[in-house]
């Protein structure tokens, strides 16, 4: 049987759909889950199969909906909540963080809190400084939640499951541009273990370790990269809480060389985060000091001129691992052709066809 | 003006009624030692007394199943008692021992007890409504009778999510119960700086939400506006909201008194003391002939020892192990 | 129901009639070209139009002076040149050009004009509503006799912030309004899937605030409601709500219809085109002589004029220079 | 004349005193800054003084308060916040996030919000996890914020004098225990200037870095080493953000070490933004990898065994820093007792006297 090809946004409705065909107590709730946009897809044709009482649609409430999620789950269900930028969760900080990711320690483990909060960052298209935001590391920062963020489709449908599955409150946060890459998706409901980075590819001389959506962008660099002789061993962090990085650090002890690649501020930014504890954890080995790429520190600006210098490319990502592996300044350049080459004339603010996969 | 005595007390069962004023004197007694025993420094986390607000916390509580589920504030440890949730190990969670309701891990503020139908209490103002309103989700989207019900200050009731709680609930006729202990403060700032002049009942409007006002400190009264929104839950009529005045006699936190601070007129103390919602209950029950003093000296007795008792189990019981500070983060 | 024409139109200003419709033939103008050049992908932000929706932004502004504030959400080309906001400013911030009202970060979401009264838009639901309550306190705090008025959505209604700053503006008897556009609709969800049914003015009693209703497609109407809460407001009076029902036409965000979605039907739709704000308006001072078909071309050739210059400004105009994306994140 | 000592609390009060009476554009605004209490000492007496109008005591309506101060804030007025736990602060994460910081940068530079969200940071008698918090991280990530934490009485007022006169929103972030702390205040209503870390004590073995009121505990653990022949480079960082560490650096570069306490948790916190800038500064300076000392991962216990073991001492800092410049074993264990015996018999969950200064 051929491998069947998925976006990432059909994977994420498909494992919505088989949890809730599955576990009675699985439903949906949030802004626009019912409606005929169905939350980018993501939810389409859901109210449809299993009414109103579990595919809820809200009134404008975030901090509200987001505590009935909580109060639903504390009574054992298992709701999927849902804001389709993540700006709108800014709302109902205080029940994530005071609620949801509390409730099970404070209750000395008599709670618990299964409960999934899908969030949602834009990126394109103008969408400027409150539709576009990247705030993970908000979340990371809190004990009691995880964080995830899958890039692939398969990572999108395997992890969503894990998730749903988990006893925990878990933010999975879904970058717009990886709803649009496509991969072999399979079709059982099987989960997929948040247990931290995968290997994206292969490579000696600098370790790689990108975030969402940048991973694609990393994999052009990687690529690229390779053809000029430098190796990369790229890992798709996936799980930003708990932290897991055994293999990236395994991978810095052969490197030495570490850059990460994240969708968020660089500044305070997870990236941090992975830079001090791969630190910490083999300084010995380390050739130079870890790498961070990440956004620069101001809001996203709608202009498209504007916007073009606000993300970090391919090419940019390729500059900074190829110059700490020692690649000379001549076959930098060339990489940067190579990648420019490969975009062709798609504008920026659009997601590229080349990130649609098949990953 | 609230309404009094809905039902007229005649016609309530004699012993019922011993009971609700056996629970008041109860909740009176425990917070009555926990001020009294403060001092020694042996409970170190803040409390927040609820003395003076007996009869909001038993009439309420007496008007759900133990099934049912209610969510608290900062000033839970009446709601707590009144549902049923165990003495001893609220003792040993003021204390900070393992043997706590929450293992010592939340302190005063943290109350639940899962069995007797106590959801959860938080101390931040509002925050645990809409996890009433989750709860009512819960039974519906089961098919389950049970009702939800939120204590809340008159100061949550100035918090958005109380009004975005109230909305959904509304909309989606959800077996909540809105239930307001208005005790005129938020700390020491008195309502009339907080709400505009109107009667709270008016909030109810913005929801279509049924509304009753009553008098807080009549522990039947309570009961039979709360008995009357559980039952409208119950039956699928969606939330109601009961607004229920009262007072706080002590300081805001701690336990003392504060009306040295001058933010409120010992005149305002005295007329709500003279109004106190045990004593008028027993004294109604004597005057009626439901109690004698024999048996209001016998129920005192039990119930010092009771308190006596879960003291002694919390000052006894071993604090949890330093080590275990870090364990179930996550589940 | 509504109240209609609450003013006779008989006594007003003809002058004064035909300048509100031809800033309502304006709006409606602007965002039709938007619409229509949408597609040639120069203005790559999210566009949120208000076609059908131009009584309530011309009749709520012109209830205000100058030097009056107000603020706006995401659907914001309407309030933003009806309380006089640079139309080339403005379509050159759509283009995301260093002339824009914002220097071209911000987009159409984000527009403000600080000499003609527009404090800010916010495209986050209600996000703006403490910030006009804000300019209010600044008023009052300088004993300026300004007023501030949000323009809301009837899905902003439900956002808790919403009641936190109603209730906040009553108690200090602030100098705002709260201007609702209720259209049926937040995205794709209709109201009664989102709030209870009873009159939205209902909102207002808990905050003890006046509240009006009024057919928000009457720009006379509109007006004359706006006014008696400006006035209140001014005169310290404190705030007011004023719902107004209109309807958009075009999709929630984008230029398209999208009534084959199927989230609301084609008789509703077309009862509501069939109450156009513009062309009823504009009849009804040609049935009254007020306004010749000389008049309106010429009107309308002179809107179609400024509209032109004003894309050939915005589409000349110069990009910001990219390495300035970074400047001004602070004072 | 003899200086005059104040705590931080009533340098607080004096400074917003000064601005008030110096501009009538300046107002406080908060939940009980009118009230009997005044916000742990701060805003006493201050409504008496100036009226209701400049002494805004609001509803409980944390999100709606902070959205009104940014709104008169952007009409020209200077409005002083405070949240008595930073916890409330969660509740306007929106307004913060999406207005105060945004709007100056959005605007093109024609809005400002001269703000300043004072916070304060509980600890101690068993405030548990809901109110004893210390969410820095959360706001130092965010661009177009500033973010104060003073420790000492002379900061608190020079820092907050400069933070009113800022055109930004700047957070103030008061740790509680830094209130009782007393220390020599100058009279006079003279800002100091958010410009970095200043110094605290001098020495050529390692560099640590405190914030807010760990700086007391880290000067504890400063004293006792030097006793023991080891030289620590102390430095309070002051403002998290705009982050300046070019002082540290230079002290990395000739210490080769370098720690860092600060009162959050220490997984993504702003600890991990000082290592991870410090290592690309100055990585062939280091002698080993950057330290950091923050709380475990979880929330605050309110039982005071368990909180006993949350919080981070003077034993466990110096410990870290004297084992990090090779102080032998049974050297550091006399550093621990040294600061034990000064401890003496005061309980952990209340402030030791001997923070309270003079610094
Ligand atoms: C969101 C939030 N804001 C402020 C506080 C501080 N606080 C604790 S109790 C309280 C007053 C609550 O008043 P009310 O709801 O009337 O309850 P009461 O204390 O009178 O029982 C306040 C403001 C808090 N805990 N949470
Ligand atoms: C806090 C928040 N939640 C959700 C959204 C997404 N959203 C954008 S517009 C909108 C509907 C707003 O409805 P309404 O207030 O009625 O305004 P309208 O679009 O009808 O003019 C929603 C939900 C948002 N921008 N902000
Ligand atoms: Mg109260
Ligand atoms: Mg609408």
């Amino acid at each position: 049987m051929p491998e069947r090809l998925l976006s990432a946004a059909e994977a994420i409705r498909e494992a919505q759909d088989q949890a809730m065909a599955a576990d009675r107590r699985v439903f949906v709730i949030g802004e626009g889950v019912a409606d005929p946009k169905g939350v980018f897809g993501t939810t389409l044709g859901r109210v449809e199969k299993y009414g109103p009482g579990r595919v809820v649609e809200t009134p404008l409430s975030e901090n509200a909906f987001t505590g009935v999620a909580i109060g639903s789950a504390l009574m054992g269900q298992r709701p999927i909540l849902v804001h389709q930028r993540v700006e709108f969760a800014l709302l109902a900080m205080e029940q994530m963080v005071g609620n949801a990711a509390k409730a099970h320690y404070v209750s000395n483990g008599a709670h618990c809190v299964p409960l999934v909060i899908r969030l949602i960052i834009g990126r394109g298209w103008g969408q400027g400084p409150q539709h576009s935001q990247s705030l993970e590391a908000l979340f990371a920062y809190i004990p009691g939640l995880k964080l995830v963020m899958p890039a692939t489709p398969a990572d999108a449908k395997g992890m969503l499951l894990a998730a749903i599955a988990d006893d925990n409150p878990v933010v999975f946060m879904e970058h717009r541009w990886i709803h649009y890459a496509t991969g072999h998706v399979p079709e059982a409901s099987a989960p997929t273990p948040l247990d931290g980075p995968r290997r994206r590819r292969d490579g000696d001389d600098v370790t790689l370790v990108a975030t969402s959506y940048m991973v694609f962008e990393a994999v052009q660099a990687a690529d690229a990269l390779a053809g000029e002789g430098v190796g990369v061993d790229l890992f798709d962090l996936r799980v930003a809480r708990p932290l897991v990085l055994d293999a990236v650090v395994q991978s810095v002890r052969r490197t030495g060389r570490l850059v990460i690649v994240d969708t968020g501020w660089q500044a305070f930014g997870i990236g941090a985060e992975i830079a001090a504890r791969v630190t910490e954890s083999c300084f010995g080995a380390l050739k130079a000091a870890p790498r961070r790429i990440g956004l620069p520190a101001h809001p996203t600006p709608s202009s498209p001129m504007l916007a073009k210098a606000y993300y970090p490319s391919s090419e940019a990502i390729a500059e900074t691992a190829g110059s700490l592996a020692g690649l000379e300044k001549n076959r930098v350049a060339k990489v940067r052709e190579t990648i420019a080459r490969n975009r062709n004339d798609v504008p920026f603010d659009i997601p590229h066809p080349s990130f649609r996969g098949p990953f | 003006m609230p309404e009094s005595q809905p039902n007229g007390r005649d016609s309530l069962d004699p012993a019922w009624l011993l009971g609700l004023y056996r629970e008041m004197l109860r909740i009176r007694a425990v917070e009555e030692e926990i001020a009294a025993r403060y001092s020694e420094q042996e409970m170190r986390c803040p409390v927040h007394l609820s003395i003076g607000q007996e009869a909001t916390a038993v009439g309420a509580c007496q008007a759900l199943r133990p099934d049912d589920q209610i969510l608290s504030s900062h000033r839970c440890h009446g709601h707590y008692l009144a549902k049923g949730g165990d003495l001893k190990a609220m003792m040993a969670e003021i204390h900070g021992k393992a043997a706590g309701c929450c293992g010592g891990r939340g302190g005063s503020m943290h109350l639940f007890d899962l069995k007797a139908g106590v959801l959860a209490s938080v101390p931040i103002v509002s925050s645990s409504v809409p996890l009433a309103v989750g709860a009512a989700l819960a039974f519906q989207q089961r098919g389950e009778d049970r009702v939800a019900l939120a204590f809340l200050g008159d100061g949550s009731l100035e918090e958005g999510v109380f009004h975005e709680s109230a909305n959904l609930a509304a909309v989606m006729k959800l077996p909540a119960v809105f239930f307001v202990e208005n005790n005129l403060y938020a700390v020491y700032t008195h309502l009339r700086g907080r709400q505009p002049d109107r009667p709270m009942t008016e909030i109810a409007r913005a929801y279509a939400m049924p509304a009753r006002h009553v008098d807080g400190n009549d522990v039947t009264a309570v009961h039979a506006a709360t008995v009357e929104a559980v039952s409208r839950a119950r039956a699928g009529g969606g939330p109601s909201l009961v607004i229920a005045d009262t007072y706080r006699w002590r300081e805001h936190c701690g336990p003392n008194y504060d009306n040295d601070l001058g933010y409120r007129g010992p005149e305002e103390f005295e007329v709500w003391k003279g109004r106190c919602p045990v004593g008028a209950f027993g004294a109604d029950l004597k005057a009626r002939g439901l109690l004698g003093d024999d048996e209001e000296t016998r129920m005192n007795r039990q119930i010092a020892a009771e308190i006596d008792a879960a003291f002694a189990f919390a000052r006894e019981a071993p604090f949890p192990d330093p080590a275990s500070a870090g364990d179930g983060v996550y589940a």
